[in-house]
């Protein structure tokens, strides 16, 4: 179980990465869970986590090779 | 209105040339009497003391375009029009620049100006995009949209 | 905004050229955040089965220009803008062509976009100026706005 | 009593002419009077009436020199 996390704005400068990859994950709170006890960066980090590029509202499972992107507060325009 | 998924992401600011051109392209569309254009121009702004050189903008791209398309169909649904694009800007754009052209037509007013009003809304809300503030002494910050 | 009358007027269709400078001065007014624009573009509508070939416009010059001050006036006291630029055609535009170019910015969108709607709305309304729609075949027909 | 009347679009067209002068006129309720008695094109136009650049909405009193103009329902933009 290999997921891809997308990193973008501040929490790829905090990170100093755009993309992780993270292994034995089956779910979303997993994830974060994990990124938080691994990261200190994410706790407290304002963001919206989108699986497959759709934004998430709940607990999403995950496959192998599944995309996550942890998307902070957008300001285009 | 089910086109395939357009790029709206230019490098650099968005010239008045380009939008000239844009406006030109568009006069051989003679069923259109209504066009209606917004665009962004990157201001000034003073934070804390420091002031805004330009912004950097970086996108989860595939995601925005995707994003976007959703709401090309649902305006196209909700209004009746000739023609809706939309151009932003990633990388850097110095103050005074634009950085955001959303341009709408109709055959009569009322549709092009409230479709360009509901576009601009809807993609500040809705598109992963994201602007950071680089102040003339190096700094810098990531933007707030309000 | 006490200024002096400003002139609307111009002779035959406005280019997207004249548009894009009038963009390209703003870029220097680095307050700004937003420019909202609506264009009138000629439409080839059909009549009784006669196609509209152009619109030839005519004014009461004086008392358009003393009504649009009042305008300007009004709008600028409503609206946090820094700028309201106002352009009509007089004479001959062709289908495609645009006759009108409502301009306005401010710091923060809303504004911009608001103003110039109801600088559009309210020109239509109140300035006497007349379209006299030239069809294909050489006859005519005096214009009614809806 | 000379008062200039101004007319444009469609009653310009239909009185081959962009400007009247009138005599021994007083108000405007008056010079409507003279312009239908002698030109029936006015009779039943849709037009309303400014003094000076200004619509009235009642009759005006019209001094020598008053510019009185016939405008047709706008139809710019």
């Amino acid at each position: 179980m290999a997921i891809k996390v997308l990193l973008f704005a501040q929490l790829a400068e905090l990170m100093n990465a755009k993309e992780l990859v993270v292994e034995n994950i089956s779910s979303t709170n997993e994830l974060i869970g994990v990124l938080e006890q691994q990261y200190p960066v994410f706790k407290g980090a304002a963001y919206v986590v989108a699986v497959e590029k759709d934004i998430i509202n709940a607990n999403t499972k995950l496959n192998d090779f599944s995309t996550v992107a942890l998307l902070p507060p957008f300001s285009g325009g | 209105m089910s086109e395939k998924i357009k790029n709206i992401f230019i490098r650099g600011a968005i010239s008045p040339a380009f939008i000239a051109d844009g406006i030109q392209k568009h006069q051989s569309k003679t069923s259109i009497g209504g066009h209606s254009i917004f665009l962004g121009q990157v201001r000034a702004d003073i934070l804390n003391e420091k002031k805004v050189a330009a912004i950097e903008y970086t996108a989860y791209e595939e995601m925005a375009l995707e994003k976007m398309h959703l709401i090309r169909e649902y305006i196209f649904q909700k209004y009746p029009l000739t023609c809706l694009h939309i151009y932003h800007s990633l990388g850097i754009v110095e103050v005074g620049e634009i950085c955001l052209f959303v341009f709408t037509s109709s055959a009569h007013r009322k549709a092009a100006i409230d479709a360009c009003e509901e576009t601009v809304e809807r993609l500040k809300l809705e598109l992963p995009v994201w602007g950071k503030e680089l102040f003339t002494d190096d700094s810098h910050q990531w933007k707030i949209n309000k």
